[in-house]
C-alpha cells in the first residue's frame, strides 16, 4: 500500500509528463527502440535474441546522429583525453605514481610526465628517479589533464604545462564529476581566478571535471611568468613548484574561501550544477547574505543553502 | 595385532595420497606439492613442510596441533627442502577410526598427548610422501612402546589404548631406513636404563628388515608386531608393479 | 637397459652393477636420484631404477606426483597475465608460474607479438629451471628461429593426465614398445584428430567433431586411470566407437 | 497466536488487516547519502534498510584477497569485482541480539546479493575495479531479504553502474501449515515477522517485468505443491514492487531535470521507432 | 593460499560447446547423476560416498553434557563441515570460504531446521543432562557436487548411527556401554535429500545434475532443492545467478522430488544390507558365546 502523499506525488508528475514528454525518464530494462536503423551507445544494451536497444541506467536520452546513448542521473567520472583534473597521489612507484581521480580505477602519472625542476627540455636522470617522493608523495593534491586512455579504461595524466602541478594555499572540496547529476560540468572554464569580497583579495577557484574542486589563494608570481611568453616559462620551472609550503594567507582570505567552499557545497546538496556561472552568481548572493548579519556566517546548510539555491533559480 | 592394510593414490585430486590402517588407527594421508608458497610463509632458502592434523570427531584443538609440531621436524627431515625453496608441501593427516573406545567421553581425554597415533600418521604421512613423487632423502618407521609395572618392569610393543592408560610411561621412537633416530616423544617416569632399553627395543622393531634371521632374534619383545618399512616397500612396490604390466 | 625392473625406495642402496660405467661420458643423473658425495648415490623416489648404458644415464621413474620442470621439455602451460614484457604461464595448478618472454614467438617483434588473453594454452619447451628462480619458457627454437609446432593452443580441449602416461605419449613409438595404443587405434577407427602432449601430465586434442574430442580424452584418461593393457585399451576404443554410432 | 488462522478464514483478513495479496507500505528514497556514488534507503512495513555503495573504484588494500563476510565475485577476473557487507544493527529486532560479522545466515545473504547483482550488473564494462555494497538493517519486520535487494537495486541506479534490469524481491507464504494437505489453502503476499514465525513463506527475486527467478529461498517446510502457487503470487509482488521502484526512480530523475542537474533528453524515445 | 585453479579457455570453450550440444565430458546425460557408491564403516555412525572423484565421510558422534540453558528440554545437534588443504592446496585451515559457507547453511537448513532429528528425545534430564550429537563432515576429495553428496552421507551416518542406552533411576543416571546394552538408533522424523540443478546457457535454459568441478565453475546459476519423500520441501536456494524462468524451477522441483525418493532407496537399501552383516556377526558372536558354555 502506498502513502496517500506518495500516490499523489505521482500523479503530479504525471501531469507533468504530459507537459513534456522530453522529461521522460529511462530506466534500466527499458526499451528504447526496435528500429534497426540506430546504433546503441553508452548506457544500452541489446538483450540476448533481440534487436531492441535498451537502457542499462536511469538517466536521459541523447542522439549523436544514429547513436542512442543513455546519459545517467548520477555516476563515477569517466575519464576523457584532455580532462582538467584534481588527483591525490595515493602511491608512489618506481617510475610513476597512482593518482585518485574519482574513476573507476587510479590513474597513472609518469614521471616522464611532469615538468623537472630546471626546465622542461632537461632530460629525465635516475636521480630523479631515485628522489620521486620529492617531486609528489602520498597525499600530495594537483591539478593535471588526462593525456591518454588505457584499454581497459584506466588515465594516464601529464602535469606538462605551468597550469598543471602541485596545488597548495588552498582548500579541497568534493563533489559530484561529470558522470551526471548534480556536481561539476564541463564548461567553458574550469580555471578562474575571482576577486573575494572583505578584502580577501583574489581567490582561484579551480572545477575538476572529476567532481575535485580547489579553491585557494591567487598567487601572482604565476601570472607574471605567464605574461613573460613560452620561453621563459620553461626557465621558470624551479624546485618551487613542488614545494608543499603553503604562502602566507591572510585570515580575511582563509574566509572568502571557505565561503565560496560553503557556496559550492550548497550548490550541490540543492541539486545546482556547478560551474563558472552558478559560483560566481553564488558566491555574490552569499556576500549579500553575511552582510545580514553582523558575525558574516559563512556557513550555508539547510534553510540558507535553499535560499541560495532559490535566488539564484530566480535569475 | 592384524596386519597394516593400505591403499595408495586413493584420492584422485591430490597429488599423492594414502590410507594406512593399523592397531585400530586409520590415517587417511592427503599431500599436495612442491606448490607455490603463501608470500608470508615463504622462506626463499627451502620449503616449507605443513602438517595438518584433523581429528575424525569434533574440531583439532591443541592436541592436534602438538601432533603435528612433533610430526612436521620429522617429516622436514625426510625431505630435502633445500631443494624447493619458496615451495610449501602440504601434508593433511585425517584420522579416520580410533582404537579408542568409543563412548568414552572424548573431552576427558583431550588433555593427554595421544602417543600411540604417531606412528600410524606419521606412516601414513610417509606413503603419502612417497606416492606424490615428493623426493625424500630417505623413508621412516615409527613404533610405540610402553613400560608397565603389570608384572615387574617390562617394555611392550604396540599396546592398546587400555595398556597406555595404565602404563607406568609411554614412548614413541622413530628410525630412518639408514637406522638413524628420528623422533622419540615419552611421557611418564622412567629411568635411564629404562630408557635405553626402550631405544634399543624401538631400534629393533623399526629397523628389524635389515638384519637376516631378525625375526628370530626379536622373540621376546612384539614379535607379532609387523615391520613397518618392510610393509611401506612392498604395497609400493605392489603400486609400481601394478603400472608395470602396460608401462 | 637392464632387464629386470629394480624397485628403489629413497635411501636405498645401489648395487653398484646398476650404474652405468661408460668408460668416456660422465653419468647422466636423472630425476629421482641424488649424489651425495664423495660417491654415493641414493634415491629420493619410490619407483623403478632405470639404467640406459648407452646414454650413460640412470633415473628412477615414477607415473605420479607434481610436474617439476626441466630444461628442454615440452610443456602445455595456460596464461595467467601478460605483463610489459613477458606472460605468466601456469604449467600446474597452484604452483608458481613460469615465465614466457612476448618476443618469444616465431618471428615476433614488438609490433607483430601475439596477444594472449588470460586462461589462453601454449605449446612451450622449458628454457630455464633452477629451483632459485622462476621457469622460463620459449614458443621458438633460439637457433632456428622456427616454432617447430610449438606456439599457441586454439581451440580444442585440454585433458589431464598423470605426469608418468605424459611421459610415454612422447616417447617415440618404438622406445614404447607399444603400450599405448589407444590413440593409434581411434585414429585406425576413423576418427580425426590432432593431439599435442605436456610433461606436464596435459594433453590437448582438438578435433571438428565433439564428439571426437570427449571420445579420445575419455579413452586416454580412462587408460592412464584404470593403467589399462593394449588388449583392454584395443577393448575400450571398440565400445567407445560403438556408443558413437 | 500471532496469526489466527480461523479468523483469517472467515474475514480473509491477515493480522495487519491487509488482504492475501496486499504488499505492505513500500517507502524507499534514492540517493540519500551526499558523499556516496550511490544510496538509497528503503522501508517494506518495519523493515527499513539503507545502502550505500561505492565504486566502481579502485580495490581497497586488503580487499583483494577473498575475506570472511565478504562475498567476492568468482571467475569473472575481466570485469569489476563486487563485495557485499550486510551489517544488522542490534536494535533492529526485538530480541536485540548483536549478529557478528561471521554469522554464517548473513554471510549467505551477501553473497546471495553479491551473485544476484554479479549476473545482472555489466561489470565487464570496469576491468580491475571493486563495486562494493554496504548494506544496514534498522529494522526487521519480515521480509529482510527481499528489502536488503530492493535497496541495493535503487543504490546501484543511483550509483549509474549500467544493468540488464531491475532486480526486485519480495516474500510470498502459505497459510497451511506444511502438514496439512488442504487445498483450501491461500497463498500470502509479503509477509511480516510473525507470518514468517508461523507460516511456510519463501522469498523470490526476478528480473524487470519478466518471469525469470534471480533468487529464491525457502527455509521452511512445506509440501512441493504448494511451491507453484507461492511462486507465482511471489513473482506477482516482484512485479509490483518494480513499478513502485521505478516510480522512485523516475520521479528522483524529473525532480533532477527540473533543478537542472541533469539535461532532458534530445528527443522521445517513442519517436524513434518511425 | 596459492591462486585458486582456474579453467583454461578451451576448456571452458569447449565444455559449453559440449553441454550446448547436450554432451558432457564423462559421456553422461545432462540429467544423470554418476554413479553413486554409499558403504557404512565398522563403526555405528560413519557413512562413506563416494560420487565420481568426489568423495566425503560423515561420522556421527555423541555424548553426554549440560543442554543449552535457554532450551532445557532438547539435546544438543551439531553439523560441522570444514574444507581443509585436503580438498585443494587453496583452502585454508580456519578461513572459511563461500564454499564451505553455504555447504554448512545447507546442511543447517536441510537437516537441522527441517527437524529431521528428533532433538528433544535426546534430553536425559531436563537442564542437566542431554545428550549432543555431532556429526563431522570430512570432504576427503572434491571434484563437484559436494553438496548432493554431503547431504546424503550425513544423513546415511545419522541414521546409522547408534548410541548408547541409558536408564535413570531417580537422580542417577547410567550410560551402558554396548557390551552391556545394545545401543539404540536416534528418533530419526524424516530422511530429507539435496538435488543440485545447474543452470547454463546464456539464459540459464539448459539444466544439468551433479556437476564436476569443470562444470561448476562455468555454470550460470544453479539452485538446490532440499525435499523427503513424502513432498515436503525442506528448503530451496537459488543464490543469486542468471535469473531462470519459473516454470523451469518448478520442473527442478519435481525431478528433486524423484531424486530425493530414488536416494531414500539407496539409503534404506544400503542400511538393510548393513544390518544384515552386522546381524550375522552378531549371531555368531552368540552361538560361540553359547558353545563356551
Amino acid at each position: 500500500m502506498l502513502d496517500d502523499e506518495s500516490v499523489a506525488q505521482d500523479e503530479d508528475d504525471e501531469d507533468e509528463e504530459q507537459g513534456d514528454a522530453r522529461d521522460e525518464i529511462l530506466t534500466p530494462g527499458t526499451v528504447i527502440t526496435s528500429n534497426s536503423q540506430w546504433m546503441r551507445g553508452h548506457g544500452t544494451y541489446v538483450p540476448l535474441n533481440t534487436s531492441s536497444i535498451t537502457s542499462s541506467l536511469a538517466g536521459t536520452l541523447t542522439r549523436t546522429n544514429k547513436l542512442l546513448s543513455v546519459r545517467p542521473l548520477r555516476a563515477r567520472y569517466n575519464p576523457e583525453i584532455g580532462d582538467l583534473v584534481v588527483g591525490r597521489i595515493v602511491e608512489v612507484q618506481a617510475k610513476r605514481w597512482r593518482v585518485d581521480v574519482a574513476a573507476a580505477q587510479l590513474a597513472i602519472l609518469q614521471i616522464s610526465a611532469i615538468n623537472l625542476p630546471g626546465g622542461i627540455l632537461r632530460k629525465r636522470t635516475e636521480t630523479d628517479e631515485l628522489q620521486i617522493r620529492s617531486f609528489f608523495a602520498e597525499g600530495d593534491l594537483l591539478v593535471a589533464e588526462v593525456q591518454q586512455l588505457h584499454q581497459d579504461g584506466a588515465a594516464s595524466l601529464h602535469t606538462r604545462s605551468l597550469k598543471y602541478g602541485k596545488l597548495r594555499n588552498g582548500v579541497f572540496v568534493a563533489v559530484a564529476g561529470t558522470g551526471g547529476g548534480a556536481g561539476v560540468v564541463r564548461s567553458k572554464r574550469q580555471l578562474w581566478t575571482m576577486e573575494a569580497a572583505n578584502g580577501g583579495g583574489k581567490i582561484d577557484v579551480l572545477l575538476g571535471v572529476n567532481g575535485y574542486i580547489w579553491i585557494s589563494k591567487h598567487i601572482e608570481s604565476d601570472a607574471a611568468a605567464e605574461a613573460a611568453g613560452i620561453n621563459r616559462m620553461e626557465e621558470s620551472v624551479s624546485s618551487q613548484i613542488y614545494s608543499s609550503q603553503n604562502n602566507h594567507i591572510d585570515v580575511t582570505t582563509m574566509r572568502e574561501i571557505a565561503r565560496c567552499r560553503s557556496v559550492i557545497l550548497a550548490l550541490v546538496e540543492n541539486g545546482v550544477k556547478v560551474d563558472e556561472d552558478t559560483v560566481t552568481r553564488g558566491y555574490n548572493e552569499a556576500v549579500e547574505f553575511g552582510r545580514e548579519s553582523m558575525e558574516d556566517d559563512i556557513y550555508l546548510g539547510g534553510e540558507r543553502g535553499q535560499r541560495l539555491a532559490a535566488a539564484l533559480a530566480g535569475r | 595385532m592384524a596386519s597394516p592394510t593400505a591403499e595408495l593414490s586413493h584420492l584422485p585430486k591430490t597429488d599423492g595420497s594414502a590410507n594406512f590402517a593399523y592397531g585400530g588407527y586409520t590415517i587417511t594421508a592427503a599431500v599436495n606439492g612442491p606448490v607455490e608458497a603463501q608470500r608470508r610463509d615463504e622462506n626463499p632458502f627451502e620449503a616449507l613442510v605443513d602438517v595438518n592434523v584433523r581429528p575424525a570427531a569434533g574440531v583439532g584443538g591443541t592436541g592436534e596441533r602438538q601432533l603435528e609440531a612433533i610430526l612436521q621436524p620429522a617429516l622436514r627431515h625426510l625431505i630435502p627442502v633445500r631443494n624447493f625453496p619458496r615451495c610449501v608441501i602440504q601434508v593433511t593427516l585425517q584420522v579416520m577410526e580410533t582404537p579408542e573406545n568409543a563412548y568414552v567421553n572424548p573431552k576427558v581425554m583431550q588433555p593427554r598427548l595421544n602417543l600411540g597415533i604417531i606412528p600410524a600418521l606419521l606412516h601414513a604421512a610417509i606413503l603419502g610422501l612417497l606416492t606424490a613423487a615428493v623426493p625424500m632423502k630417505t623413508v621412516a618407521s615409527a613404533t610405540c612402546l610402553v613400560i608397565t609395572d603389570a608384572d615387574g618392569s617390562s617394555v611392550k610393543v604396540d599396546p592398546t589404548p587400555a595398556e597406555i592408560d595404565q602404563a607406568r610411561s609411554v614412548h614413541v621412537l622413530g628410525f630412518t631406513a639408514g637406522r638413524d633416530l628420528l623422533l622419540a616423544e615419552s611421557e611418564g617416569s622412567f629411568s635411564a636404563d629404562e630408557w635405553a632399553t626402550v631405544l634399543q627395543t624401538a631400534e629393533k622393531v623399526c629397523c628389524r628388515s635389515q638384519e637376516a634371521g631378525g625375526d628370530a632374534e626379536m622373540g621376546g619383545y612384539g614379535a607379532e608386531s609387523e615391520n613397518v618399512q618392510q610393509f611401506m616397500r612392498s604395497v609400493l612396490e605392489a603400486k609400481a608393479a601394478e603400472g608395470l604390466h602396460w608401462r | 637397459m637392464s632387464s629386470e625392473p629394480v624397485f628403489v625406495l629413497p635411501g636405498d642402496h645401489i648395487d653398484p652393477s646398476l650404474i652405468p660405467s661408460h668408460p668416456k661420458k660422465p653419468v647422466r643423473l636423472g630425476p629421482g636420484l641424488r649424489h651425495v658425495p664423495p660417491s654415493d648415490l641414493l634415491p629420493t623416489l619410490a619407483g623403478q631404477l632405470v639404467t640406459d648404458r648407452q646414454k650413460n644415464a640412470i633415473r628412477v621413474e615414477t607415473s605420479n606426483g607434481r610436474y617439476i620442470p626441466r630444461v628442454g621439455e615440452l610443456v602445455i602451460g595456460t596464461i595467467n597475465k601478460s605483463a610489459s614484457e613477458v606472460y605468466f604461464v601456469s604449467l600446474s595448478d597452484y604452483t608458481a608460474p613460469a615465465l614466457l618472454p612476448q618476443l618469444s614467438f616465431e618471428s615476433a617483434t614488438k609490433k607483430t607479438r601475439p596477444i594472449l588473453a588470460p586462461g589462453a594454452l601454449v605449446y612451450a619447451r622449458v628454457t630455464l629451471a633452477n629451483k632459485h628462480m622462476d621457469a622460463e619458457l620459449e614458443c621458438v627454437s633460439a637457433s632456428t628461429g622456427k616454432a617447430d609446432g610449438l606456439g599457441p593452443l586454439v581451440g580444442g580441449m585440454l585433458f589431464t593426465v598423470s605426469v608418468g602416461m605424459a611421459r610415454l605419449l612422447m616417447m617415440p613409438k618404438k622406445a614404447q614398445q607399444g603400450k599405448v595404443v589407444v590413440l593409434d587405434e581411434l585414429a585406425d577407427a576413423g576418427l580425426q584428430f590432432e593431439t599435442a602432449t605436456g610433461r606436464n601430465g596435459r594433453l590437448w586434442v582438438d578435433s571438428d567433431s565433439t564428439k571426437t574430442i570427449i571420445v579420445v580424452g575419455r579413452a586416454i584418461q580412462e587408460t592412464d586411470q584404470k593403467s589399462l593393457g593394449a588388449d583392454e585399451q584395443r577393448k575400450l576404443v571398440k565400445k567407445l566407437i560403438k556408443e558413437l554410432s | 497466536m500471532p496469526l489466527d488462522t480461523s479468523t483469517y478464514s472467515l474475514a480473509l483478513l491477515r493480522i495487519d488487516g491487509r488482504r492475501w495479496n496486499d504488499l505492505r507500505r513500500l517507502h524507499a528514497q534514492i540517493h540519500t547519502q551526499d558523499a556516496a556514488d550511490g544510496s538509497s534507503y528503503l522501508e517494506m512495513g518495519h523493515t527499513k534498510v539503507m545502502c550505500v555503495v561505492t565504486g566502481p573504484a579502485e580495490p581497497q588494500a586488503g580487499q583483494k584477497k577473498g575475506t570472511v563476510g565478504s562475498a567476492q565475485a568468482t571467475g569473472q577476473k575481466e570485469g569489476a569485482s563486487i563485495v557485499v557487507n550486510v551489517v544488522v544493527a542490534g536494535f533492529s529486532s526485538v530480541d536485540r541480539k548483536r549478529r557478528g560479522r561471521n554469522d554464517r545466515r548473513i554471510q549467505e545473504m551477501e553473497i546471495t546479493i553479491q551473485k544476484a547483482l554479479a549476473a545482472n550488473l555489466h561489470t565487464h564494462l570496469f576491468p580491475h575495479s571493486t563495486i562494493t555494497v554496504s548494506l544496514h538493517v534498522l529494522s526487521q519486520d519480515g521480509s529482510l531479504l527481499a528489502a536488503l535487494i530492493n535497496a541495493t537495486t535503487l543504490a546501484v541506479i543511483d550509483a549509474g553502474i549500467p544493468m540488464t534490469d531491475y532486480i526486485t524481491a519480495c516474500t510470498a507464504g502459505s497459510t497451511s501449515s506444511y502438514a496439512a494437505g488442504d487445498d483450501a489453502a491461500d497463498p500470502l503476499l509479503d509477509l511480516n515477522t510473525q507470518e514468517e514465525q508461523e507460516l511456510p513463506y519463501l522469498t523470490v527475486g526476478t528480473l524487470g517485468d519478466s518471469d525469470k527467478v534471480a533468487v529464491l529461498v525457502c527455509e521452511s517446510r512445506v509440501q512441493v505443491s504448494r511451491l507453484e502457487g507461492m511462486l507465482v503470487v511471489g513473482v506477482d509482488g516482484c512485479k509490483q514492487v518494480r513499478r513502485l521502484l521505478d516510480g522512485i526512480v523516475k520521479q528522483k530523475g524529473r525532480k533532477m531535470i527540473k533543478e537542472g542537474a541533469v539535461r532532458r533528453s534530445d528527443m522521445m524515445a517513442v519517436s524513434l521507432d518511425d | 593460499m596459492p591462486r585458486e585453479a582456474e579453467p583454461s579457455l578451451s576448456e571452458r570453450t569447449f565444455t559449453l560447446q559440449a553441454i550446448s550440444e547436450g554432451l558432457r565430458l564423462d559421456s553422461r546425460k545432462l540429467d544423470q547423476f554418476r554413479p553413486l557408491e554409499l558403504s557404512f564403516g565398522d563403526e555405528y555412525g560413519v557413512a562413506d560416498v563416494k560420487l565420481g572423484k568426489t568423495r566425503v565421510l560423515a561420522k556421527v558422534s555423541a555424548e553426554v553434557t549440560v543442554p543449552f540453558s535457554d532450551r532445557p528440554f532438547d539435546g544438543i545437534f551439531q553439523i560441522t563441515s570444514e574444507l581443509g588443504p585436503m580438498v585443494a592446496p587453496s583452502f585454508e585451515v580456519n578461513r572459511p570460504t563461500e564454499t564451505e559457507i553455504l555447504l554448512a547453511r545447507l546442511l543447517e537448513k536441510t537437516i537441522r531446521r527441517s527437524g529431521a532429528l528428533d532433538t528433544e528425545s535426546l534430553c536425559l534430564i531436563a537442564g542437566q543432562k542431554c545428550w549432543s550429537v555431532r556429526v563431522d563432515l570430512h570432504i576427503l576429495s572434491a571434484d563437484g557436487n559436494l553438496i548432493d553428496s554431503s547431504c546424503l552421507a550425513v544423513v546415511a551416518a545419522l541414521r546409522h548411527f547408534r548410541r548408547p542406552d541409558t536408564s535413570i533411576e531417580g537422580e542417577t543416571l547410567t550410560i551402558y556401554t554396548a557390551a552391556e546394552r545394545e545401543p539404540v538408533p536416534l528418533s530419526w522424523l524424516h530422511s530429507p535429500f539435496c538435488t543440485t540443478f545447474d543452470f547454463f546457457g546464456e539464459d540459464g535454459e539448459i539444466v544439468l545434475v551433479d556437476t564436476t568441478w569443470l562444470e561448476e565453475q562455468l555454470r550460470v546459476g544453479s539452485v538446490t532443492f532440499s525435499l523427503n519423500k513424502h513432498g515436503e520441501i525442506c528448503q530451496i536456494s537459488k543464490l543469486g545467478g542468471k535469473p531462470v524462468e519459473a516454470t523451469l524451477i518448478i520442473q527442478c522441483a519435481q525431478m528433486a522430488l524423484a531424486k530425493s525418493k530414488e536416494f531414500t532407496d539407496l539409503v534404506d537399501a544400503r542400511l538393510a544390507e548393513d544390518a544384515k552383516r552386522r546381524d550375522k556377526g552378531g549371531l555368531m558372536a552368540e552361538l560361540s558365546a553359547e558353545n563356551e558354555r
